[in-house]
């Protein structure tokens, strides 16, 4: 790489690497752990390395597109922290466990 | 004429019926199913029993891309067919009439979605048209069974469902290859286009697809030895529902059989004739040997009908003109037949609720008129001149002897055999001394009762003296249906013959 | 200078990314999940996308990360507890995390080695104004939906968290 | 047009009539319809004969097509020729004694209505059966008789044994009707057409082998519903039904429904020597193999059913020889004195009270003298005695027999002697002697006896009024040409004679001597008296086998574990794979994300492999 390059600005793509970074890490996170509160915030996580994604691109191609998306999204995960996080309280309630593997109703 | 009504009113029945209370959607369903067939006999009417082709025909454009016709039209090969679906919705009303309690509107909803289902089987001349209406008759079926069933139903009716589709999986793969050659799912193009030779099949290709049609047919039919989803069906159905499943539904298969196999791949067909008129030989033994064995007497009737249908399929895959007619005319015979066994099969388990030989006994004594019936209804099964059944089996191994006297020879047996499963069924349930279960509780027949059976029984032996009244429409169908398969009248080499002059 | 600022809010919010998934305690990676997100919002204001960072300021790290923390106060969530799991996960999880990233780092730098570089103020379209335009015109409906779900968000959120009360 | 098809109509009418409303009907209007109704249609048969020019050749009425598909058409079309004419007598003239015997014999019994709707049923189809100018029509009656056969016997529908027999009688008949229709299908196959005139006419030109296979396969159906060898075995049981039934149609009309149809396919049996051999082999094993099984029976009915048996083999000798004429003469006779002797016995079975065994009968003869009369004569006419009915039939059989095989006319005379030994034996073991039975015995009323008077006239007389081979003349295009010996015909009377005597001798001089002889014969009689055990036979080689290796075997075996096996396996080996993938809906959400993170890494990895062709790289 041409380091003399740096000097004009940093490319697009660092941007989309470090994306891919915090993604992997809030899937780890997502996979990894087992407190239903954490597993929660990794998925704002990596909701928030695509965010970074879309105004890079927005960034590139001379385009406020992306940055709509990127507002829907945020939008969305409002409304999805609203009502998830009330789930969780009910979840809390009825079995006094925040283990997501002790949640697993769905099996049967 | 418009053929989409006849679809259209039991289809609306059963919109209905869901709405209403229980009174009132059973004599909603009868007054459909009678209103429908009125309809069907205004349909014989107005057709031209002359013409060979399709009539009131009605082709509109359904969905342009993917084609799709929305396309019916009614010739002599299903014009019959139709006719007994519709004759038969009203039998099967009446026969649910008082054994149906629970959940009755359903019930009469399913029965009309059925028969608007094989109506719209018997009409669509669209490969896509068609195949809906195959699948959809399979819904309301399947639910009859497993809602109203008797013990073991979900098992027969998840059995039913699942094998029945795993042909008709195939049949879809071969309808959808057949679009992606023609471009079309409108059966007329199809059938233009693979005759005129604008289409062409490899022989290999021409065979895989006639094996798709042929699976998801021969299960339906059903042909040995695909036929064990049959008894558990047919036995576990409750009234009505196992009247048409019995006599209308396994004619889906045969009819497909006439109206897709044999102009569209006529030399797949005779070159596969020779194992499937085994297998359809092995079937008839097979099915009255089995028959003869059953305690039960609605599993006893379901094995009949593997042999019966078993002389169907027989008389299609002779190829012969006698053979094609005496086929289509059993079908009719047999619906007929069947339907009334089955008939009266609900009324012995109305009064006795059971199903097993053994519970009955000497009913000639009590019942002399519910025995009558029976008799007659028996001796049709069978194969007596005069009656229904001999002029499609007679015609139907007239037409096997032609193509190869030996299938005769063996089908024939299976005539016998029915002689010993029939009488003595009949021996066993209605002669002799008077079973100790039934004395006081067996009433001969009531008014709703002899409705039910005495048309079946007028068209018993109007079937078996006056047939002007059917071949003709059936034989100028077969005929043409024979000049597409490009066959003289008669096979006298099956594969080389054929392939001689084939395209 | 763009370099320096990208490495310095790049690093910071790797951290606390790493710290929100390592951390026991949800309140820590509650925290550190803020300390990512406003880390971000600087990145996106170099990127040009003005409104995007401020929303996310306000509406992440402001609201939603605040109803976080009232949650995990208010069940007053412990260190996780190490009970159950899933074989699944504990086998195939970093391997294929692993498989995940490295393939996606391998496409970005395959397919976009070439792109453009930030400098900043190269995009200035993603002030309010442009972006107010935007979802005043062309995205209008989607809009109105988002208010519709949130709303509808509103109502579920307050139907599931007054079972407690019950 | 002579409008034939009066004749079968009137029974039909009578069986509709009596079968819809008979139940509600009195006694009398019931017999009335059914009796009338025939007698009627034996008046139409007269008129129909007298008014017809010529018999020679049978001109066709044709009512409507029955069945047409293609090049096959057939028509519901009746003839009356020389043959059918006196079928038509015999059918409809027998028939109208043997009902208004019926309205004495069945006076008492319950379900009256329908035995005559049953026996009115059995002469349409009978009339059917003779009048049929095809043979899908033939195939008509013949089925038909069958049923009616099949209803009657199993009349007494109470009693298992009578409800066996019936189901035996239709089954048995139904392996000869495969025959027929497998000869029919020949037919069509050769001639393409079912028509008597078409076949006959196109008969001669045909291959000797065709022609073969198609009178074997007749004789096959002749042979079901003639009760010959192979075959005979449901006749014997058929005994269950009513008297009456016995008599019109186990004797004189249904059983020589085969003879009527070999004589008249007649045109295709001259054609095929070996055909012909084949018949007369069976008709003459038939009459001896019955004969000797008749002569150990005490079951009076059941004598006279192998008699019967033994008869019908005459006539197939008859027609096998090629005397076809001769074969239908001893048709018409045999109508005669057979029908009177189940009638007669009929008659002796009411005065003892419905006991059937003749060891519990004798000395009858005072009680019953009408019917011991009349027995007399058919006795006489069956033993051939000279100048009685009997006597010209059986001649003309045997003389045809010496001309074509010399040792054919031997074993036939013998077994003349063993007929004329066994039914003299039932004679004198009824009549002579004192009374075995219980109760009373007593004479039947008039409308028993008055038939009984008419039948025994025509016993004795039928033989010479009705000179079968004259009438028909030149029908048959070839007869076996019977030198008129004379010689031949004392020595079958002589044989006659010495049964007689010996039946005579033996029951009624010295009547403790059979019972030694029975004694010191051991194995044989036993053998004889159970029927050689041909009907166990059958039990264990044929139905058993069919029954049990279907039950056990093809149910619940094949059906069972193979062919539903095989179903059941898919369907359970589908549920063992869903059992592997239903560890991954494990229900942990982790492990669902796992899965997913596995699935979107191998859909990058896909998309690096495939050159993210899909999406193009950047615009």
């Amino acid at each position: 790489m041409d380091l003399n390059a740096l000097v004009h600005g940093v490319p697009v793509s660092w941007y989309l690497v470090l994306s891919a970074m915090l993604f992997a890490i809030g899937a780890a996170g997502f996979v990894l752990r087992r407190n239903i509160i954490t597993v929660f915030m990794c998925i704002e996580l990596m909701l928030n390395a695509v965010n970074l994604t879309f105004i890079a691109f927005s960034h590139e191609l001379k385009s406020v597109h992306g940055h709509i998306f990127t507002f829907f999204v945020m939008v969305v995960a409002a409304a999805e922290a609203a009502v998830g996080l009330a789930i969780i309280l009910t979840v809390f309630k009825n079995r006094s466990t925040l283990n997501i593997d002790e949640v697993s109703t769905l099996k049967n | 004429m418009n053929l989409n009504l006849l679809i259209a009113i039991p289809a609306l029945g059963f919109l209905a019926a869901l709405f209403l209370p229980k009174s009132a959607a059973r004599l909603l369903a009868l007054v459909t199913t009678i209103a429908t067939f009125v309809l069907s006999l205004g349909l014989v009417a107005s057709y031209d029993m002359a013409k060979a082709g399709l009539q009131f025909a009605s082709d509109v454009v359904w969905i342009p891309n993917p084609e799709i016709h929305w396309h019916v039209a009614v010739d002599g090969l299903s014009l019959w067919l139709i006719v007994l679906s519709a004759f038969l919705g009203p039998v099967a009303v009446l026969t649910s009439w008082k054994a149906i309690a629970d959940r009755a509107p359903q019930f009469y909803a399913f029965l009309l979605l059925l028969e608007a289902g094989l109506i719209g089987v018997f009409v669509a001349q669209d490969l896509f048209v068609y195949y809906l209406f195959w699948e959809i008759v399979l819904v309301p079926i399947c639910l009859i069974i497993g809602m109203w069933g008797g013990e073991r139903r979900v098992y027969a009716s998840t059995k039913f469902f699942l094998y029945t589709n795993a042909g008709s999986v195939l049949m879809l793969a071969a309808i959808i290859f057949l679009y992606n050659k023609v471009g079309s799912f409108d059966y007329v193009t199809v059938l233009s286009a693979l005759q005129t030779g604008r289409v062409h099949l490899t022989g290999y290709e021409e065979t895989l697809l006639f094996l798709g049609f042929f699976a998801a047919m021969a299960i339906k039919v059903p042909i040995f030895p695909f036929h064990t989803w049959l008894p558990d069906a047919y036995a576990e159905a409750p009234a009505g529902g196992s009247v048409l499943l019995a006599a209308v539904m396994g004619k889906m298969g045969t009819y497909g059989l006439v109206r897709f196999c044999l102009p569209m791949f006529p030399n797949a067909v005779r070159e596969n004739a020779g194992w499937i008129v085994v297998l359809a030989i092995i079937g008839i033994i097979y099915g009255a040997l089995v028959a003869m064995v059953q305690p039960n007497f609605k599993r006893l009737i379901a094995y009949s009908s593997v042999s019966h249908l078993g002389f169907v399929v027989l008389g299609i895959f002779s190829c012969t003109r006698i053979g094609l007619d005496g086929a289509v005319y059993q079908m009719v015979a047999h619906g007929v037949t069947t339907g009334a066994l089955f008939v009266l099969a609900s009324f012995l388990f109305e009064r006795r609720a059971s199903h097993n030989i053994s519970d009955f006994g000497g009913i000639c004594k009590i019942a002399p008129w519910f025995t009558t019936i029976f008799l007659i209804a028996s001796l049709a099964s069978i194969g007596l001149p005069l009656l229904n059944n001999f002029v499609g089996e007679f015609l139907i191994l007239q037409g096997a002897a032609q193509a190869n006297f030996t299938w005769a020879v063996f089908a024939s047996i299976g005539v016998i055999l029915s002689a010993c499963y029939m009488l003595w069924m009949v021996q066993r349930v209605f002669l002799g001394e008077t079973n100790d279960g039934l004395a006081g509780r067996f009433p001969d027949l009531n008014m709703r009762e002899w409705a039910c059976l005495v048309p079946l029984a007028v068209l018993m032996v109007w079937m078996g003296v006056y047939t002007q009244t059917f071949l003709p429409a059936i034989g100028a169908s077969n005929s043409q249906i024979l000049e597409k398969m490009n066959v003289p009248l008669r096979v006298s080499n099956p594969v080389s013959g054929g392939s001689v002059h084939a395209r | 200078m763009e370099i320096f600022f990208f490495l310095l809010f790049a690093i910071v919010a790797l951290a606390c990314a790493l710290n929100v998934v390592l951390q026991k305690h949800p309140i820590s990676s509650a925290l550190s999940l803020v300390g990512v997100m406003v880390s971000l919002a600087v990145l996106y204001l170099m990127l040009g996308a003005e409104f995007i960072a401020m929303a996310q300021v306000v509406v992440y790290a402001g609201a939603v990360m605040v109803l976080f923390i009232f949650v995990i106060m208010l069940l007053n969530a412990g260190a996780e507890t190490r009970k159950g799991g899933s074989i699944t996960a504990q086998v195939l999880g970093i391997p294929a995390l692993l498989a995940f990233f490295a393939a996606l780092v391998f496409l970005i730098t395959t397919y976009y080695p070439g792109l453009s570089p930030v400098k900043f103020g190269d995009f200035t379209g993603g002030g309010a104004r442009e972006i107010g335009m935007k979802l005043f015109s062309s995205y209008l409906l989607p809009f109105e939906v988002t208010s519709v779900l949130i709303l509808i968000a509103i109502v579920g959120a307050i139907v599931l968290a007054r079972k407690e009360l019950d | 047009m002579q409008n034939l098809w009066i004749i079968p109509a009137l029974p039909l009418l009578g069986f509709l009539v009596n079968g819809i409303f008979g139940r509600k009907m009195p006694k009398l209007m019931v017999s009335l319809t059914a009796v009338l109704s025939v007698v009627l249609s034996f008046a139409y048969v007269l008129f129909v004969l007298s008014s017809a020019k010529s018999l020679d050749q049978p001109a066709v009425e044709h009512y409507f097509t029955w069945i047409q598909s293609g090049a096959f058409n057939v028509g519901f079309d009746y003839q009356v020729d020389k043959l059918t004419a006196i079928m038509l007598l015999v059918v409809t003239g027998i028939g109208s004694l043997i009902h208004i015997y019926s309205t004495g014999y069945m006076a008492h019994e319950e379900g009256y209505w329908r035995f005559f709707a049953y026996l009115n049923l059995f002469m349409f189809f009978m009339l059917n059966l003779v009048l049929a100018a095809n043979y899908l029509l033939v195939f008509v009656g013949w089925e038909g008789v069958g049923l009616c056969s099949y209803l009657l016997i199993g009349f007494y529908f109470t009693k298992k044994s009578a409800t066996d027999a019936g189901n035996k009688a239709f089954i048995v008949n139904r392996i000869g009707d495969f025959g027929v229709a497998l000869a029919m299908f020949l037919i069509f196959i050769t001639f393409k057409s079912l028509d008597f005139h078409k076949v006959f006419a196109l008969a001669p030109g045909k291959p000797v082998a065709t022609l073969t296979a198609i009178a074997l396969l007749l004789l096959v159906g002749a042979a079901g519903k003639s009760a010959q060898l192979p075959l005979y075995v449901w006749l014997p049981d058929a005994m269950e039904g009513p008297t009456p039934v016995s008599a019109l149609i186990h004797a004189a009309t249904m059983v020589t429904a085969g003879v009527y149809l070999c004589a008249r396919s007649s045109v295709i049996f001259v054609h095929s020597p070996a055909a012909m051999d084949t018949v007369a082999m069976v008709g003459l094993a038939t009459a001896v193999f019955a004969a000797v099984i008749g002569l150990a029976q005490n079951d009076i009915k059941k004598v006279f059913a192998y008699s019967t048996v033994s008869q019908l083999g005459y006539m197939f000798l008859g027609v096998g020889v090629g005397a076809f004429s001769a074969g239908v003469w001893h048709l018409v006779t045999h109508a005669f004195f057979k029908a009177l002797l189940f009638l007669g016995a009929g008659s002796v079975i009411h005065a003892c009270h419905g006991e059937q065994d003749m060891r519990q009968m004798g000395g009858l003869r005072k009680y019953a003298p009408v019917t011991f009369a009349t027995l007399g004569c058919a006795s006489l006419a069956i033993a051939g005695f000279p100048f009685t009915s009997g006597f010209y039939s059986k001649d003309a059989i045997l003389v045809a027999a010496h001309a074509h095989a010399p040792w054919m006319f031997w074993v036939a005379v013998f077994t003349a002697g063993m007929t004329a030994f066994y039914v003299w034996r039932a004679y004198f073991m009824t009549f002579f002697g004192k009374y075995r039975g219980h109760g009373h015995p007593h004479e039947s009323p008039v409308s028993m006896t008055g038939p009984l008077v008419i039948l025994a006239a025509l016993s004795l007389a039928g033989g010479f009024l009705f000179n079968v081979p004259e009438i028909l003349g030149k029908m048959f295009q070839v007869e076996a040409e019977g030198a008129e010996a004379a010689t031949l015909t004392y020595i079958s009377v002589a044989f006659g004679l010495a049964g007689i005597g010996l039946a005579y001798f033996l029951y009624v001089v010295n009547s403790a001597l059979p019972d030694k002889i029975a004694s010191s014969l051991g194995g044989l009689y036993t053998l004889v008296y159970n029927k050689f055990f041909v009907d166990e036979l059958y039990d264990v080689t044929v139905v058993q086998p069919t029954v049990n290796g279907s039950r056990t075997l093809l149910w619940r075996g094949i059906e069972h574990y193979v062919i539903d096996g095989v179903v059941r396996g898919v369907g359970a080996n589908a549920l063992n794979i869903g059992g592997v993938l239903k560890h991954l809906q494990s229900g942990n959400i982790r492990s669902y994300a796992t899965w997913v993170v596995i699935g979107g890494a191998v859909l990058l990895i896909l998309m690096g492999v495939g050159g993210f062709a899909f999406a193009g790289g950047v615009r």
